[in-house]
């Protein structure tokens, strides 16, 4: 690796940090727009972070080092996982470390570790938001990665730096596959960033919350860096999706003339991402949460179905 | 390292196998039990340790060696090539911590069960070294059923207790029907020289229909030791009811051996593979690994749900296998090579994962005499230590990265995602589903893993005899440090495991990773080739690790450490009692509910009419009903028919005779 | 001259405790008497190992790799049968069972029993094998009858009819075989000697020869207890003193096979076709298969233990039927192991039975409690005789099976069946008996427990390791019998 | 044909044996069913005696006198003593009904003397023709035993079986080696007093010698 990609590297890992909660707010703001409301601007994620940092932090008597830990773990895998995706260039240094198993297999650490803490309180929201998510999660998990295999096998590799590389720029081709994998990629997406019809982040009724339940407990710097983790999730999962899908524009490798044109890009993909987002959350309505697991069920058949297509219509002669 | 010495890797593995078999006399007469569990059991430890010492430096050589004992022209046969070798490296190396744990956890023992208990425990490690030497289908199966007798009578020490007595009967019972099935597998495979070493076999040329007759009869035979889909029964009863070392080293170990066994048949002993017998492993490997996690999910008691998640790791190995073999048969090495690594490379974690859990639910059984898990709760706040060490066990039984669970499957997963391109176009159908189910399993593996421990040592304790319990003691805790130790160096090191592993692959399929392995240095692990997929734990495990402290010290300079402690704050409810957190049931309810269809659920459900309501639900296994009751049955019925033939008249005894005596003599006639 | 010895010892002993049966040390006599009938047959044993086979006294006995062992067998365990029966038998007379005049009875028919078992093994005439096997039979159903209770005069009175209608038709058949071989040998005494029988066998009419094999299989057969003329076998073990248990099971069985296995060889010779090996694995397979079955519907543990003796017999048979160096080795050596297992589990059966008071499965629990020894001593032996690992069983049985897997596929299926189900009713039970909460009670003489052990170590030995002397004594044996 | 007057006397015997067989199956009364055996004792000694004048033998004299002493007078007379004793007079119950029982046993003669032609052929003896009947009274005796309910009758049986394989000795072969035939007969003398005792014993644990008594052990 040399000094250049180094600093991209960083620059990416900064850039990541900061703007995920903007994409958090731009897709609410979307939301409150299609609402007919008038919503709290674009900043407010940020606004809220502020305000949490400021708060004195409270803990239940019992609440163990786990509990206390977690935030800071939580807060790193997301930036991980969001920082590793090349969605500016394709020559991050550190990307090889990660391929999208790898990946998957971090939001999976996340799960687990923000599902732990929920239950160490031991109160009956906490265990429940435990119980539905690690539910939610199981299902999301595998199609998760049916997307990803069916992006792999057709660039021949887990890596995410070779998929972007084959998609973006080898000659372009349509994969059918995709389609199925896009679809149940959006799906996957809703249900791990608790969105509607999943979840509802903007409620606290036991019936309807998931995440929430499960972050009940916390409150102010942990609070905010479980937030703020939760907005790189968004992002991690925007930019995954953004790799996968509309690689175009990407800077490819030593190509530096093409980085701000990939910035730009990357800002316009976000922004239409976040509001197809908020579009479809304004469309669709909260479900029962035992239709949750047909929904993701539903998306992992997907999945599955667009690697089988693969292997029907585009497998290698 | 031996060679210096002008020693053998094999006479030291001879002398560890002596050695455990003093040590077990030594035991017997031995009158002190606490002189047993200070002395004994860590000498045995040191035992191991000599044992995996001499594995490791014999991995890359072969040696053989007669004893003179045995049939009069079968004398033992004795050889240790790649193969026996990484599996007495699992023996010795995992065998370690049990062993130091099981200093402290039998010091309290009356001598009177200690003695044989001890004799018991060292003549199973020594018989399951003597598995993996043995040269020969007499010095096999002798091995092979000491392991079984030894270990069934340590499943049997709590004997007074019926549900014990049960299950070391199912234990036994199904080990034997295995072995006789191994003893005919061995039948088939001297093809009629009537010479039984394995050198012989090795020579053997058996026409395809009698080669697929030996590979399912080890199937079979070795499968009911694994607990293979449906010969799993014993495992689920016989792991809870044994002391939990020895469920440790059963889960941990000797289902290993079984896994040693088909391999040493199908890739060593037999000249060829057919890609259905990996087709039919596959998809062997595939339900035991889903049937064993749904069912963990649904576990209440806390050996139980191990129990049934080594089936599913035990699924994850043979799918590997199965894998292997398809590749293998169709002349796709470096793809079986990378299969097969990753099947070695799983049964090695599991035997630190799921030993060190289990040792984990000793501690837990000492300290609170509970196995159910409905009993446990908040247990982080009494025994810190042991929930550290726990929590390294339940995320690698997890499979989450940067653990050594996560590598395996990893690996397994690399393999399937590479596989476009076989002849069969139905596998190449075959293997993304077959990709998706393994995922599935592995993603319920997490949502087991979190009941487990979010139950038992997290919330509030559901007890209130939970209060005064102490934490593990020092030999507990340093045994399962040995593990602890062994499960983060597999996890963030893999590149130099996997070095080890290609004499393995190298013997078996003639193909080794390390050429792509060693190329991008140890930090990345690159199975084929960079560009194709690449895995970086320890830069992982830093990158997560300094974020953390970053944000931490970021967080730390930036904004002020007030803190209060107050009452949780659950939405404002008021009242707030032990009793409102899910239970375990409750917490594997939604996976009950899910797959209802798949385990026969009895339910208790009360009416809106009930004064005391009262809601009660277990899940049964449906396979019992559908494959062992009608044995059973039939057994029964055959057996009362008979009876009628004998029913004490001499007469009619008489007659018997006669008729017989006539018929021969028309017979001859 | 050992010849005398081993044959005159228990003779004179048996007469001389049918005087002085009731001393208070005929216990120790019985013992010692049998002590030196061991030394004896072992003297023997040294000679035939020396000096190759011989015959003595006109040829009217003889000596060969086949029977010298089977000689030294019965006087082992005869001598250890003697060992355990001392605390067994006063045990029985503290728990008032037996009176002095019984006592008596039993150790003098207890050395005519050895008596004619060896006079059997060691003369070379048909029809003194014959007639010592017709003895056998008497004083046994004296033993049988022993406790005088309606249920053991049943068992003895269908013992004696069964075996004596049987053993009838092997006189039967014994005429036959004279009537065939005087043709080739002449009238007079030698053409009942096995010796020359053999050295001719081939030069006999078949068409007789095979009718009369037919009339001797039937005859010794039943007193091997094959299927289905085992009737008696299961009442005889179950309600005759547990010794007599013993050494029916470990001698008395062997010996009937023993004949018949004599008798095959001469039909082979005769016929030159596979018929009498045939039948033979016809007989054991049904035998393995019927015992098997039966197994699991007991509740008497001597009756368990006697139909799994029925279950071994066969196996033998059927080895003996297949024939070939390989499975007529492995018989031999099911013999032998067969016999020291069985009567080992039968001393701790006794014993605790005695203990519990019952011999009802169900009312024997927690062996390993009361008397850990007496436990252990079962459990082992138990496992030995389902053909555990690492005990001599498994090697004979591994053998047997990996042979007949090779020649005869066919009968895998009903063999593994049987096996398997024979192991589960067996191992059932005794994990019941040795296991668990105890209901026994402390006996009033410490038992004999050095024969249990003895013989399970001896069996352990030839599961691990085979004397050489011994593995060519079964070879010339095995190369004898064809 | 023509056979000398030794050969036709030793059929004549036979034949006299078969009947007296045929007897003992249809017989009722047990008193006549124990002179029928003595009555059997003495055929068989007689013929032995022929057969050892024809031919010679002088070893079968001492047999003939031997049976003549054995099985015609001391057994009868122990079988005698013993039911006087026991005082059982009473009449022997059939299992089967008796023409049922004749008819197995004329099909048993047919059956039995197929089995002997061939080996009779191949007999050198002037008696070969007579082995079947042997055989034939063998399974007759066998039958007996299988349809009497009581114990003596089965025992008489039992003994007349023994008498079938003794004609079957001297008929087949001119009788066995003399150690043979001694041992034979020492043998029945035992298991003669050993069951004489039995009746007893079975007596005073049963009171009857019924057999019906005796089916507790079994399989249920």
């Amino acid at each position: 690796m040399n000094y250049p990609s180094l600093m991209l590297q960083l620059a990416q890992n900064a850039l990541v940090l900061l703007i995920a909660p903007l994409l958090l707010g731009w897709t609410n703001q979307c939301r409150a727009w299609m609402q007919n409301r008038t919503g709290a601007g674009v900043m407010q994620p940020y606004r809220n972070l502020v305000k949490l940092f400021h708060k004195d932090a409270v803990l239940a008597h019992n609440a163990s080092a786990l509990f206390r830990y977690t935030p800071y773990i939580l807060l790193a895998c997301m930036w991980l996982a969001a920082a590793l995706v090349p969605v500016l260039a394709t020559d991050l240094p550190l990307s090889p470390a990660v391929d999208v198993i790898a990946l998957a297999g971090i939001f999976a650490l996340a799960r687990v570790f923000i599902s732990l803490a929920a239950m160490d309180i031991g109160t009956a929201f906490g265990t429940l938001g435990a119980r539905r998510e690690m539910l939610v999660g199981f299902l999301a998990e595998p199609a998760l990665l049916m997307v990803l295999f069916t992006a792999s096998t057709i660039s021949g590799s887990t890596s995410l730096i070779t998929i972007v590389e084959t998609l973006a720029h080898k000659s372009f081709v349509l994969y059918p596959s995709m389609v199925f994998a896009a679809v149940a990629f959006v799906m996957v997406m809703l249900a791990e960033n608790a969105r509607i019809p999943v979840d509802n982040p903007s409620t606290h009724l036991e019936l309807t919350m998931i995440h929430e339940a499960m972050i009940l407990e916390y409150s102010a710097r942990h609070l905010a860096l479980v937030e703020w983790a939760s907005a790189l999730k968004l992002l991690a999962y925007s930019t995954i999706g953004i790799a996968l899908f509309v690689p175009w524009g990407i800077a490819e490798v030593g190509n530096w003339g093409a980085l701000p044109l990939a910035v730009a890009l990357l800002f316009l993909k976000l922004a239409l991402g976040g509001a197809g987002l908020a579009f479809i959350e304004a469309l669709s309505a909260k479900m029962r949460i035992f239709r949750v697991p047909e929904f993701m069920g539903t998306a992992f058949l997907l999945a599955v179905l667009g690697l089988l297509t693969h292997f029907l219509l585009e497998a290698p002669a | 390292m031996f060679a210096s010495f002008g020693v053998l890797p094999m006479d030291v593995i001879l002398g560890v196998v002596v050695f455990w078999l003093v040590l077990g006399m030594a035991g017997l007469v031995l009158q002190n039990s606490r002189l047993i569990a200070r002395i004994i059991f860590p000498l045995g430890a040191l035992g191991s340790l000599a044992l995996a010492g001499a594995a490791l430096a014999g991995l890359d050589e072969t040696s053989t060696a007669i004893l003179p004992l045995g049939l009069p022209d079968l004398p033992f046969h004795l050889r240790m090539d790649a193969l026996s070798a990484f599996f007495l490296l699992l023996l010795g190396s995992a065998s370690i911590g049990i062993s130091v744990f099981s200093a402290g956890y039998f010091r309290d023992m009356p001598k009177a069960s200690l003695g044989p208990l001890c004799l018991e425990y060292h003549l199973f490690l020594a018989s399951m070294a003597l598995v993996f030497l043995a040269d020969d289908a007499y010095l096999f199966m002798v091995a092979w059923e000491s392991m079984a007798l030894s270990s069934y009578f340590l499943v049997t020490t709590d004997h007074d207790q019926p549900e014990v007595r049960r299950a070391g009967f199912l234990y036994l019972l199904i080990a034997h029907v295995g072995a006789i099935s191994i003893l005919m597998c061995f039948g088939v495979m001297q093809g009629g020289h009537g010479d039984y070493t394995f050198g012989a076999m090795r020579h053997a040329h058996l026409t395809t229909s009698w080669a697929s007759a030996v590979f399912f009869l080890a199937l079979f035979g070795f499968g009911a030791k694994a607990g293979i889909l449906p010969l799993h029964a014993w495992l689920p009863e016989a792991h809870p009811a044994a002391p939990s070392p020895v469920s440790a080293m059963m889960s941990g170990i000797m289902l290993k051996t079984a896994i040693y066994g088909i391999l040493r048949i199908t890739f060593d002993l037999l000249g060829m593979q057919l890609w259905w017998w990996g087709v039919a492993a596959l998809a062997l490997g595939l339900l035991t690994a889903l049937f064993g996690v749904i069912f963990a999910a649904v576990q209440v008691d806390m050996k139980r749900l191990l129990a049934y998640s080594s089936i599913e790791n035990i699924g994850f190995i043979l799918t590997g296998v199965g894998l292997t073999i398809i590749f293998h048969d169709s002349h796709k090495d470096a793809l079986a090579a990378l299969a097969l690594t990753a099947s070695l490379y799983h049964a090695l974690n599991h035997a630190f994962m799921k030993g060190l859990l289990f040792l984990g639910t000793g501690s837990i059984l000492h300290a609170t005499g509970e196995r159910h898990l409905g009993k446990f709760g908040g247990l982080i706040r009494q025994m810190p230590k042991l929930a550290l060490l726990m929590l390294v066990g339940a995320l690698a039984l997890a499979g989450l990265p940067p653990l050594n669970g996560f590598v395996s499957e990893w690996l397994l997963l690399q393999a399937f995602l590479l596989s476009p391109g076989l002849p069969q176009p139905y596998i190449n159908m075959l293997v993304p589903i077959a990709a998706a189910a393994l995922v599935l399993a592995a993603a319920l593996a997490g949502y087991v893993m979190v009941k487990f421990y979010g139950v038992i040592f997290l919330g509030q304790p559901r007890d209130s005899s939970l209060a005064k319990v102490h934490d593990a003691g020092l030999w507990e805790r340093a045994g399962m440090l040995c593990m602890v130790i062994g499960c983060i160096a597999l996890g963030v090191f893999p590149t130099f495991v996997i070095l080890h592993l290609d004499h393995v692959t190298e013997m078996l399929v003639h193909h080794s990773l390390s050429v792509s392995a060693a190329k991008t240095g140890w930090l990345l692990l690159t199975p084929i080739q960079a560009e194709r997929a690449s895995y970086g734990p320890l830069v992982l495990l830093l990158i997560i690790a300094g974020g953390g402290l970053l944000i931490a010290l970021a967080v730390k300079k930036l904004v002020h450490g007030r803190l209060r402690r107050g009452p949780a704050w659950d939405c404002g409810f008021p009242a707030q009692t032990a009793r409102m957190q899910d239970t375990a049931e409750g917490f594997g309810q939604p996976i009950r509910q899910i797959f209802e269809w798949y385990m026969g659920v009895v339910r208790q459900v009360p009416t809106p009419f009930d004064k005391h309501p009262h809601f009660h639900s277990e899940t049964h296994d449906l396979l019992w009903n559908i494959f062992y009751a009608p044995v059973k049955r039939l057994n029964d019925a055959i057996g009362k028919q008979l009876g009628k033939l004998q029913h004490g008249r001499i007469h009619i005894y008489l007659l018997y005779s006669f008729l017989t005596l006539l018929a021969l003599l028309a017979f001859v006639r | 001259m050992e010849i005398f010895w081993v044959l005159g010892i228990p003779l004179f002993g048996g007469f001389a405790l049918a005087v002085y049966g009731k001393h208070r040390h005929a216990p120790e006599f019985n013992s010692a008497v049998s002590f030196c009938t061991f030394t004896a047959a072992a003297m023997l044993t040294a000679r035939v190992i020396t000096g190759g086979p011989f015959s003595a006294w006109g040829e009217q006995f003889f000596v060969d790799a086949f029977n010298v062992f089977l000689v030294a067998l019965t006087a082992f365990v005869g001598f250890t049968t003697s060992l355990f029966s001392r605390p067994y038998m006063r045990i029985e007379q503290h728990h008032g069972k037996l009176s002095a005049n019984r006592l008596r009875l039993y150790y003098s028919m207890y050395q005519l029993f050895s008596f004619t078992m060896l006079l059997a093994l060691l003369t070379n005439n048909m029809g003194i094998l014959w007639v010592a096997m017709e003895a056998a039979t008497l004083t046994t159903v004296l033993l049988v009858s022993l406790y005088r209770t309606p249920a053991s005069l049943e068992a003895a009175w269908k013992y004696f009819i069964l075996c004596g209608v049987g053993i009838a038709q092997a006189l039967f058949g014994t005429i036959l075989l004279y009537f065939a071989a005087e043709k080739v040998l002449g009238a007079g005494g030698t053409a009942l000697l096995w010796t020359h029988l053999n050295a001719v066998k081939t030069d006999i009419e078949p068409t007789v020869l095979s009718l009369a094999f037919v009339f001797l299989l039937v005859g010794y057969g039943t007193k091997v207890g094959l299927a289905p003329l085992h009737n008696w076998l299961p009442d005889a073990h179950a309600e005759g003193p547990t010794p007599v248990s013993a050494v029916l099971s470990g001698l008395l069985l062997n010996v009937a096979l023993y004949a018949v296995v004599r008798s095959k060889v001469l039909a082979d010779g005769a016929l030159g076709t596979h018929f009498a090996g045939d039948l033979m694995m016809g007989f054991g397979l049904l035998s393995v298969v019927m015992a098997a079955f039966f197994l699991a519907r007991q509740k008497d543990v001597k009756r368990m233990f006697a139909y799994s003796s029925i279950e071994h017999m066969g196996l033998m048979t059927f080895a003996f039927g297949m024939g070939g160096p390989v499975a007529t080795f492995a018989a031999l050596l099911h013999m032998t192991v067969h016999s020291l297992t069985k009567s080992a589990i039968f001393f701790a059966v006794g014993h605790a039975a005695q203990e519990s008071g019952t011999q009802l499965m169900e009312h024997i629990r927690g062996l390993i409690k009361t008397s850990p020894t007496v436990g252990w001593g079962l459990a082992l032996g138990t496992l030995a005789i389902l053909g555990m690992p690492p005990f001599g069983v498994f090697t004979s049985e591994f053998m047997i099976i990996t042979t007949a897997m090779h020649n005869y596929p066919w009968s895998m299926p009903f063999l593994l069946a049987a096996l398997g189900v024979a192991f589960a009713a067996i191992f059932g039970r005794m994990q019941l008996m040795v296991f668990g909460e105890t209901s026994g009670r402390r006996l009033p003489h410490p038992p004999a427990l050095l024969p249990v052990f003895a013989h399970l170590a001896l069996v352990l030995l030839l599961g691990l390791w085979i004397p050489p002397y011994l593995a060519a004594w079964y070879r010339q044996a095995a190369a004898l019998i064809g | 044909m023509n056979i000398p007057f030794s050969g036709q006397i030793i059929n004549m015997c036979a034949a006299l044996l078969l009947l007296i067989a045929f007897a003992m199956l249809s017989q009722r009364r047990i008193l006549s069913l124990i002179n029928l055996f003595a009555l059997q004792g003495l055929i068989l000694a007689a013929s032995t005696s022929v057969v050892a004048y024809s031919s010679h033998q002088t070893h079968l004299y001492y047999s003939a006198a031997l049976t003549l002493v054995l099985k015609a007078m001391i057994l009868p007379w122990i079988l005698h003593r013993l039911i006087r004793k026991l005082n059982i007079k009473w009449d022997v119950e059939t299992m089967f009904n008796i023409p049922t029982t004749m008819l197995a046993g004329l099909g048993l003669v047919v059956f039995a003397f197929n089995l002997a032609a061939p080996v009779s052929q191949m007999a050198g003896t002037i008696t070969r023709s007579t082995l079947g009947i042997a055989m034939a009274s063998v399974l007759l005796s066998f039958l007996m035993m299988i349809t009497r309910s009581k114990a003596v009758p089965q025992v008489v049986g039992f003994l007349a079986m023994e008498n079938g394989l003794f004609f079957a000795a001297t008929s087949a072969t001119y009788g066995m080696p003399m150690v043979v035939e001694l041992g034979i007969a020492l043998d029945v003398l035992v298991a003669m007093f050993i069951l004489g005792i039995f009746f007893f014993q079975i007596r005073t644990a049963f009171d009857s010698l019924d057999l019906h008594h005796m089916e507790k052990l079994k399989e249920d």
